[in-house]
């Protein structure tokens, strides 16, 4: 590549640089080329046998009737100014001078100079992928994705209560099944009423149901329900001699007026 | 000396294959097949690099070498179907794949069941199942083992012989609990307004011992047990 | 698991730094930042690296000598844009060349105006055709900002608020550069005042920054800028 960059064809002789103004970068480029071929130290160089030489060329262009960028016109009257300040007389005061013109030109084309060495060496480095390699078949990084769990003590307590409790109260669900209905207790009556002809105590009849302490209360308040409403269709009577005692009950149909040996006075 | 450098050329011209190599062409050959080797794109065969080499090189010899000379670094040279390649040192794979956490919360089934591996230990599945009252996936008990929070801890001695499961020094790390013996009871999952007072009166959780010791109706694993521990092919 | 990593971690963190390192620790941690290296697509940093590594690693020494054990070999440790990556030898280069994928040739107005981004960033168009004497064609500096070697930095906090250049990561890696401030010459340039965008030298010598700070004299590119950023209708 710095073969392509170095390698535009470099004149030596005049001649062959009158057709080539193509090939430069600018009137700056023209400049620092007709300097190089001065063969001198461009910190040294004379500014005004390089105006000189400028002009020159230019000039030999239009004499060939050759088209000439406005750029390099445009260089061309400002190193012909150039040439003046720095052939005549300097007036008092005047700025800028001549010299300072010089040395800003001498600057300018030592810095493009300076950046077309320091390009030179930047594309002649060894460079990756031209030069140097990287690795050709790089090992790709394998990403492992694993599941850290978190869960906190709360969650767990909470999981673990909620699911015995729903368990625990499933249960006693079960249970409720076995609660005696008001039908069931109306058919247990209607089958003993033809053997309660006298007062009985109501227990005598439910206690064979009272299988567990949990059944003697639902067996006892269904069993009253029923009784209540057999007492309404005019089956059964009911007594009781004060809140909480035994409750008696006899077929109403069949009754004799046999009065039981404790049994309490008509109310 | 005209005449002994004469003598010298013809018997490498003769020779070229046994021609004595010099210790630089030997260091020089080294570093071309390890720039080949390390920018090739695909593994390379000795014929390759045989295109890319001085004629007459020793190829597989300075292929030898090299591996030789690689065998305890970070990378090696390998043959891989008759062909070579440099390749991170099967020991540090690990640095090449990167590990990504995931954070992941438990399912409610693994929160039950890990709740009741660690108030029920020693607890078989069939147990796990009757308290839940559900049927539980293996995959919930094998992702609550990944996990390390639970582990198995021995065999019941009934038919069957169902193994038993209990929790891990690091359930109690995750948790934050001395032991498992610190699991609320009964009265302070109601006080912590986690059980109701709906709870029948019977109702009771069970007080867990974490003895690494088996319970006396369990029989301790068999390392060699392949259910439990299934050997590589 | 949890718990006892966390043990092991915890002692390592105690004592990393004054822990002395066994040869085999020494060796080990050879190898793995020669595997590291060796598998990576693309260099890698002294974090990428200590992130890999147990805590408390001299990285910075450890690539160093590893640097230096691959000198002389086929393919060298070198460091590019702050990162460390492995490449073939420069010298090699003639045995390599028919690997390169044909690239574009940077025209010479091409490769002058990245030399002098590269060596005066942050700078504006109008200084780039300063230095050079003409106009800089918009091809150019598009072809530049394509191939990834460029980037817009910002811009320069002066009437017309002009955008500013300056180099990448890439452009670094490519010519295998550690920093702007290896650029081959540019102490001798900045001591002759030659990297002075301003006529004439003296007064203040700009260092060519590619650092992700702006200058002063910078300001951030907006992002919505639909100058320089064209939306997608």
């Amino acid at each position: 590549m710095w073969e392509v960059y170095r390698a535009p064809p470099r004149p030596d002789g005049e001649p062959s640089l009158m057709i080539d103004v193509d090939g430069y970068e600018g009137p700056l480029d023209l400049l620092l080329t007709l300097a190089r071929n001065q063969k001198v130290d461009i910190t040294r160089i004379s500014i005004l046998a390089l105006a000189e030489q400028y002009l020159a060329f230019i000039e030999r262009i239009r004499d060939l009737r050759l088209e000439v960028a406005a750029d390099y016109l445009v260089m061309a009257a400002w190193l012909a100014y150039l040439k003046s300040k720095l052939l005549l007389p300097e007036e008092e005061g005047e700025e800028p001078t001549g010299e300072e013109l010089a040395a800003e030109l001498a600057f300018r084309l030592r810095r493009l100079e300076a950046m077309r060495d320091a390009a030179a060496r930047l594309a002649n480095r060894n460079r990756l992928g031209r030069d140097v390699f990287p690795r050709g078949a790089p090992e790709p990084v394998v990403v492992v994705r694993h599941a850290e769990y978190s869960a906190t003590l709360y969650d767990l307590l909470a999981a673990y209560a909620q699911r015995r409790q729903e368990k625990a109260i499933g249960i006693v669900t079960v249970k409720k099944r076995q609660v005696w209905s008001l039908h069931d207790a109306r058919d247990m009556l209607t089958r003993l009423i033809g053997r309660m002809a006298d007062w009985t105590p109501m227990e005598v009849f439910l206690s064979p149901h009272f299988s567990t302490p949990e059944m003697r209360a639902t067996v006892r308040a269904s069993s009253f329900g029923a009784s209540l409403e057999l007492v309404r269709e005019g089956r059964i009577e009911l007594r009781q001699t004060e809140p909480f005692a035994p409750l008696y009950m006899r077929d109403r149909i069949h009754a004799v007026p046999l009065p039981a040996p404790e049994a309490p006075t008509d109310a | 000396m005209p005449s002994s450098n004469a003598a010298v050329v013809i018997a490498v011209d003769n020779d070229a294959n046994s021609r004595a190599e010099t210790p630089d062409d030997h260091r020089q050959t080294q570093r071309m097949l390890e720039a080949l080797l390390f920018a090739a794109a695909e593994p390379l065969s000795a014929a390759d690099l045989a295109g890319r080499l001085p004629e007459g090189t020793d190829i597989i010899g300075h292929l030898k070498e090299l591996q030789e000379a690689y065998a305890g670094h970070g990378v090696n040279l390998v043959q891989v179907a008759g062909k070579w390649l440099f390749r991170t040192a099967g020991d540090l794979s690990f640095l090449l794949s990167r590990q990504a956490v995931e954070q992941k919360r438990l399912s409610r089934a693994a929160l039950e069941t890990l709740a009741i591996i660690a108030y029920h230990q020693p607890v078989t599945r069939a147990e796990i199942e009757e308290i839940r009252g559900v049927v539980t996936s293996k995959g919930t008990l094998d992702m609550l083992l990944e996990t390390n929070w639970i582990r198995m801890r021995g065999r019941r001695k009934t038919p069957g012989r169902p193994v038993t499961y209990g929790t891990t020094e690091a359930f109690l790390a995750h948790f934050g609990l001395d032991s498992v013996g610190d699991l609320p009871g009964v009265e302070e999952l109601k006080g912590a307004g986690l059980l109701d007072s709906r709870v029948p009166p019977g109702f009771s959780v069970p007080e867990p011992r974490a003895s690494e010791e088996l319970a006396p109706d369990e029989d301790p694993l068999d390392p060699n047990d392949p259910e439990l521990f299934p050997q590589p092919e």
